[in-house]
């Protein structure tokens, strides 16, 4: 495959419980990677536990990308059991093929009412005379060849997958794989999936192509951030959609002498997490929304002994239990305002995979510098898709470590220095002993109800927070023009693919993507806003919580709209780009 | 942890801070303080490598009044907070103080976890049988028929939690109760929970005339048990049933096997980071 | 005693543990209170458990009166020991008296610093020789006497206060009371205080002088106004400022065939209160911020379920344990947006003692009929000061029950009806058997993640609540002028008061205050802001919750100002009116 | 509450929904579900006399299954929701359900405390072990040496829980285990608890044949109680502690005070109102 080939392709693999097409979508992007390409799959899957319906939606293209397309080229379903359950997720274009087994019964209604061309391969009938090959590796095979990759990369990646598991499986696999490779579709996605599709990324300010490429899902993006930035113990209680990433940190804690505790419930996490940050371990919890409520209170604890501590929110659908497994940008009024009292911290969201690594690590550093709480709001769109891109590179600014105090006769443990930050004295530390206290405090540390400590202490609390330098890093803005969209999070990749379509019709926008959310940066937003006419806000939530957010904190042009819509689905480009064009 | 150094008090008042305890006078709570600086001296521990972590309530005040390193944490989640400090703190000494309502009611579920985790840590209930700093509701351990609740008016009706009982059947590898009008028997006492290897459970019986103060008798009800410590359950659950909730002394003393999280196994970030690359 | 007569008068009474200064201020306000005046008395304590020094600190007035006023006219102390612990609470000015036992030693000079006219009064020695009689009586007859009452009303309130536990004490309270009485001070409160005073109320829009008087604290009355809605069920956990709440609420709904269960914790509490109220009957839980930052997930259920549940918090000094004891408007925050998700429902705040009643069955009628929850915001200055104000007058607007289903075949339970609300089947009812589920859901209460099925279920929630007619309480406006006041909550009072004063110095200014926080009723606010010109915002946060509040859901003025300040001391109307003379 | 009239179903599938389980093939909790309608088919309970409220988690889902009222609430706090829907409506049958994570681990305070607290209902364990709605973490019944969690891959290391032990302890007067594998054992157990006068307490090991495929080999392991249940709680307690967790049956069966809060005391709203008076 030749770089220089721009294409961009999206398509969806299906199928009830069992049949893999997860496993399929998995190794077609790994086949793309290997040959050199980009991408991107989410997974869905019905409401069983185990062995229900589920779908690979994929994106391929030749230039890095970092959200879903609107609507999809390709559909191949392994069968039609339960297929409609994924009708929502899946739009397809009249032009786009719908790929299915004939044997698999007639094509469901909702599917055919999208349209789409549908080819016939039987596949059960191609995988049937193969010892343990089954015909969702002929679809990969198939898929490969539409996609126009040679058929090597795949053949070792499906030895790596199976041999060591089972060799009869491993072989009737590749067999399998090469049963469907061998079948020529009618068209080939090179020729239909051409720069001029509206999807098709460009490589203004993208990252080069050539280099190294980083295959990972946030979930494991926020975990490596973590680990870079110092974390070295976890507590934590299972919740989707933030589980793997506590089951992608517990080993690698162990290997970094560090552990993870699997705690009883969530006010056990984010206490025992207090604890080991008291004892100058960087410290650390996961969770989703319903966890982080119960974890309010001891992360107000957090705030009021000035205990560094690093609460991940992988958001989910809301409210209550909602839809856990999908996203939604939700639970950003928990995150900046669901403490009891006047609790200063600190709110930073990624917005992309990339950024999953970078704002993780920014959120430790600076819990570990101010010595307070700092929230990561990242989501299951975020966390549980898998991407390929180019080696992320950070511009991480310098952050000093903790600030600790030696020995010390008169230590102070909450001392009003300028900078609000006082010197942490470690346990072991000689002489320099103090009680933590959630109860208002003298700057000895002494509990006291006086007007005089409690103004004193909610100042420096605040200042510490207020005062700090930030950097360039509190936000991404992209793009000119006097048109802004504003965003946070997981939609900003669908915020700036907008733009760079628009772009490309000839209507310069900017994007503006908050990552520090809390403390607000009224004047830096002030600054990035500069000439804009109009803005639009657009947010992954039904109650417009990012709008109230900005309209609290800041200044913004007189003229705004907002997109803002719930989950399950994600935002796509086109639906911004929809938004802007029928703006005048 | 390099900056560890010995600077060990000789005495019990050492171990105490220059704040003057809230507490009303006559509260039992001041002898749990006094033995817990008389076990600390006994066993000659350095200030700085002891931790004293608290949840709220009268009782859970009591972190800062000593000299230790302390954290008064939220109502009912100490023994959390010191499971995290204890798994990234091998080295310190850990003890937690609190309330009958705080390690029983509102901090139930971490009791009986902290009991099963077996972390070697040594819990201290003060138990008044009352809320005190809510000024006088029933507790898990007040009797179902104290009237003296505006809450529960016709009292609870409830039969008690036995806390040693509870700390058995969830797994504590040792139990103990003690009583603050003998001062010097808790400190005893103290000194075998925090040598005991594991989590070691002390109830120490300590009035409140404030809200309880018929408790002021207790003096004359508590005595000690006839049997040193067993090393079987099953024995160590007939004395509990047995018992009234009186006797003192250490109960039940085993060796379950400690937990400590994390292993130290070969890795680095870089290695980490290359699981990265495709 | 002249009603007509008018006059205004604050005092203290300080003493160390066991002094009785509380009980000797109850008794005054009473005495008072029988004499045909108005009043209101706080209590303040030290950090001792019990025994520790207490304040009474009382304003008598023959105008109701709903706050402290700035300073103090007199200052009783039985004895010196701490009192300096109060110099914050207790301003004095020059030509304040200073009431002293030289036997007590000599005055702290925290208190000489303020100034005041020190009197030596003898009250150990003229207690000493009386059986069972102590120097809080002396000081009850001094200051009955000062006050210009006569001696009948304070006996025979001794006598009912002591004679059921011991009849020695209470013939030695008399002839203590007796001592006192006896004493002439150099001056008299009605001479020294005249209505040219400026804490001094006025007719105008205050209730009638004559007639009923009602005495309680704002804890009683969110009582009775939860009752009064309808309340029959509470599941609460002890904490404070709530705890009294709690108990005055336990035996009275014991009279009332209801119940309360006294629960293992705020996560057990709420979840009752869901029980009860899925079960059919009124249910609501109190606690303060720590317990509920415990219960916002739980709360959430409430939303998601479409469960109607009542949630008091009794606010108190934050963050985390704070300051229990004293007052801060800082759980507004959490109250607005605690909840993970979209998560609609209704945030309510009495303005003042008598609004305490009014405003929880309001929030308690909405909340049924609704069938969500309701989070009322009172706060401990409310909760736990006593007033002696006019029997309230009511203007609660017909709301209907909750709607409930028969039986029903096909039941229904989260159909989208056009207001939102959807019938709701009571357990016992045949046929209309349903699953209540915090998991998001069809009409039908099924699982579902389907994206119509969410949209449509969060229109509905939000739908409901948003489209509701409120009526006129959603908030109360005073005055006149382009200079307004926006506050809520306690602080309303202080507000009020700083506009009477401003109207008798000639400067007509407005408040308005918020009963209704959400939903923000943006078109309403903006009527009652027509003309203005300017706008002072006012609360007691040092985080400006309010000012954050406001600016999120409303178009305010342009040129805007915030007093905002912390606890622990209450906002004062002469604060009020420094801000708003100091603008210009 | 006068909305109440009998509409008996008669056989057992007239208890359930129409909603399809989301559980994995061979899941032990269809048993369960089973196992319910049969008992309150036995039992001619009317549909909307009974209420099922759970918590969250895969067995927790059964609620919706079940054609009798029900609330599924959040995870851990069922037994708190049902407290109060019993004491608001003593005319309900209360059925609680769910997992052994969201009964032992989030919500063991409610689990104790509702023991304690001895309200007339019904509370079924449906123990596998492992949390399956998250895909397959260790629960605190599961052994100390399971290593297929991706979160404890070297094991919990942690002795687990005995829920029938904790429950006697904790106070609750109706213990019994059954076994999915035995449906009809099953249901003859619910009945009993049902019948029975307080917190009835019923673990039901129910395999988890996704997460905890060994699991499938319990049939070979269970067997019944040698003897039948006792009132005694030593009896019970030596018991449970000299079984493995897999004999089956009543084990201890009492009459405690059974709690229900509220008593009808004269009174009405005007009186209240009247001492607000001066
Ligand atoms: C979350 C939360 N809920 C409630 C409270 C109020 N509270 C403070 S201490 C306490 C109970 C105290 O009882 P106990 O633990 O027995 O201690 P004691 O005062 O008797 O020593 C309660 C309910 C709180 N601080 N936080
Ligand atoms: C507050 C909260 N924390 C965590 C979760 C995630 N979660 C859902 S079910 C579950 C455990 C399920 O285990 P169990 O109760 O044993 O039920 P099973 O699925 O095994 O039947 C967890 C941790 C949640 N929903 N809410
Ligand atoms: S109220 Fe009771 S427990 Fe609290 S300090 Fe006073 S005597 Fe001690
Ligand atoms: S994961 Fe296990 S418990 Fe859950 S439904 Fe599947 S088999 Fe049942
Ligand atoms: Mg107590
Ligand atoms: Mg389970």
């Amino acid at each position: 495959m030749d770089a220089a080939d721009n294409f961009d392709i999206s398509l969806a693999v299906t199928g009830s419980g069992g049949a893999g097409a997860i496993t399929a979508g998995e190794l077609l992007l790994s086949v793309a990677g290997r040959n050199g390409c980009f991408g991107m799959m989410r997974r869905s899957f019905g409401p069983q536990i185990r062995g229900g319906e589920a779908a690979a939606l994929l994106r391929i293209s030749s230039q890095p990308v970092a959200c879903m397309n609107d609507s999809f080229d390709l559909l191949l379903a392994l069968d039609w059991r339960n297929a409609e359950r994924f009708a929502d997720e899946i739009t397809l274009r009249p032009d786009s093929i719908i790929i299915a087994d004939p044997a698999a019964g007639a094509v469901p209604q909702p599917v055919l009412d999208m349209g789409g061309q549908i080819i016939a391969v039987p596949l059960g009938d191609l995988a049937r005379d193969i010892a343990a090959g089954r015909p969702n590796m002929v679809a990969l095979g198939l898929l490969t060849r539409w996609l126009g990759f040679g058929p090597d990369e795949a053949g070792t990646l499906i030895t790596e997958l199976f041999e060591s598991r089972d060799a009869e499986i491993a072989s009737g696999s590749r067999l399998a794989f090469e049963q469907g490779f061998a079948q020529p579709l009618a068209s080939s996605a090179r020729q239909e999936a051409s720069t001029e599709q509206p999807g098709a990324p460009r490589n203004s300010d993208l990252p080069p192509l050539n280099g190294e490429r980083w295959h990972f899902h946030g979930n494991e993006g926020c975990g490596l951030g973590a680990l870079r930035g110092g974390i070295r113990f976890v507590a934590a209680y299972p919740i989707t959609p933030a589980s793997d990433l506590l089951e992608w940190l517990s080993p690698r804690l162990d290997q970094l002498n560090g552990s993870l505790l699997q705690a009883e419930d969530e006010l056990a996490s984010i206490n025992m997490v207090l604890g080991a940050s008291f004892g100058g371990v960087p410290a650390m919890t996961a969770t989703s929304g319903p966890g982080m409520a119960l974890m309010l209170e001891g992360m107000g604890l957090a705030v009021a002994s000035e205990t560094p501590a690093v609460v991940i929110n992988v958001m989910r659908g809301g409210p209550s239990t909602g839809i856990p497994t999908k996203s939604e940008q939700t639970d950003l009024n928990m995150a900046l305002h669901g403490l009891h009292g006047d609790a200063p911290h600190m709110v930073i969201a990624p917005l992309d995979h990339a950024d999953c690594i970078q704002a993780t690590e920014w959120a430790v550093r600076l819990s570990e510098a101010l010595q307070t709480l700092t929230i990561v709001l990242s989501d299951q769109l975020l966390a549980q898709s898998t991407v390929l891109i180019p080696k992320p590179e950070y511009r991480l600014p310098d952050i000093p470590p903790r600030c600790t105090s030696g020995p010390d006769p008169d230590y102070e443990r909450y001392a009003l220095t300028d900078s609000g930050v006082s010197p942490m004295a470690i346990p072991g530390t000689p002489m320099s002993t103090y009680v933590a206290d959630g109860l208002e405090h003298t700057s000895f540390a002494k509990p006291s109800a006086a007007a005089a400590d409690h103004a004193q202490q909610l100042d420096k609390r605040a200042r510490k927070i207020a005062s700090f330098e930030y950097g360039d890093l509190w936000a991404d803005s992209r793009g000119t023009g006097d048109t802004v969209i504003l965003t946070w999070g997981s939609t900003t990749a669908a915020a700036r693919e907008a733009v760079r379509r628009l772009e490309t019709a000839g209507h310069p926008v900017r994007v503006i993507a908050l990552r520090l959310l809390l403390p607000a940066r009224p004047e830096r937003l002030a600054e990035a806003l500069e000439g804009a006419r109009r803005v639009l806000i657009v947010e992954q939530s039904h109650g417009r919580q990012f709008e109230h957010y900005l309209r609290a904190y800041y200044e913004i042009a007189p003229e705004t709209r907002t997109l803002a819509r719930p989950g399950p689905l994600p935002i796509t480009p086109g639906e911004i780009v929809e938004s802007l064009t029928g703006w005048e | 942890m390099d900056q560890v150094k010995t600077s060990v008090p000789v005495v019990p008042k050492d171990y105490k801070s220059k704040i003057k305890p809230v507490w009303c006078p006559g509260c039992g709570d001041f002898a749990v303080l006094s033995a817990i600086t008389k076990a600390l001296a006994h066993l000659q521990l350095p200030r700085e490598s002891v931790a004293l972590i608290s949840g709220i309530g009268c009782s859970s005040r009591i972190a800062a009044y000593t000299s230790v390193y302390g954290f008064h944490g939220v109502h009912g989640r100490a023994l959390a907070l010191a499971a995290g400090l204890k798994a990234a703190r091998t080295d310190l000494t850990v003890l937690v103080a609190g309330g009958d309502g705080d390690g029983l009611s509102i901090g139930g579920n971490h009791f009986i976890h902290a009991c099963r985790r077996n972390m070697n840590m040594t819990y201290i209930i003060m138990d008044n049988e009352v809320y005190g700093m809510t000024k006088g509701q029933a507790s898990p351990t007040t009797a179902p028929d104290w009237l003296d609740s505006k809450l529960t008016p016709h009292g609870t009706g409830l039969r008690p939690f036995q806390p040693a009982a509870m700390a058995l059947t969830a797994g504590a590898s040792f139990i103990a109760r003690g009583f603050t009008g003998n001062p010097n028997g808790l400190a005893k006492i103290l000194v075998e929970a925090i040598e005991h290897r594991g989590f070691s459970f002390v109830q120490a019986l300590s009035p409140c005339p404030t809200f309880r103060p018929e408790q002021m008798d207790w003096k004359h009800q508590v005595r000690e048990f006839e049997e040193g410590p067993t090393d079987d359950l099953a024995t160590a659950s007939q004395r509990i049933h047995a018992d009234d909730g009186m006797s003192t002394g250490v109960i039940f003393k085993t060796n379950y096997p400690v937990f400590q999280p994390g292993r130290a196994e070969h890795g680095d970030l870089d290695a980490i980071e290359r699981e990265f690359r495709l």
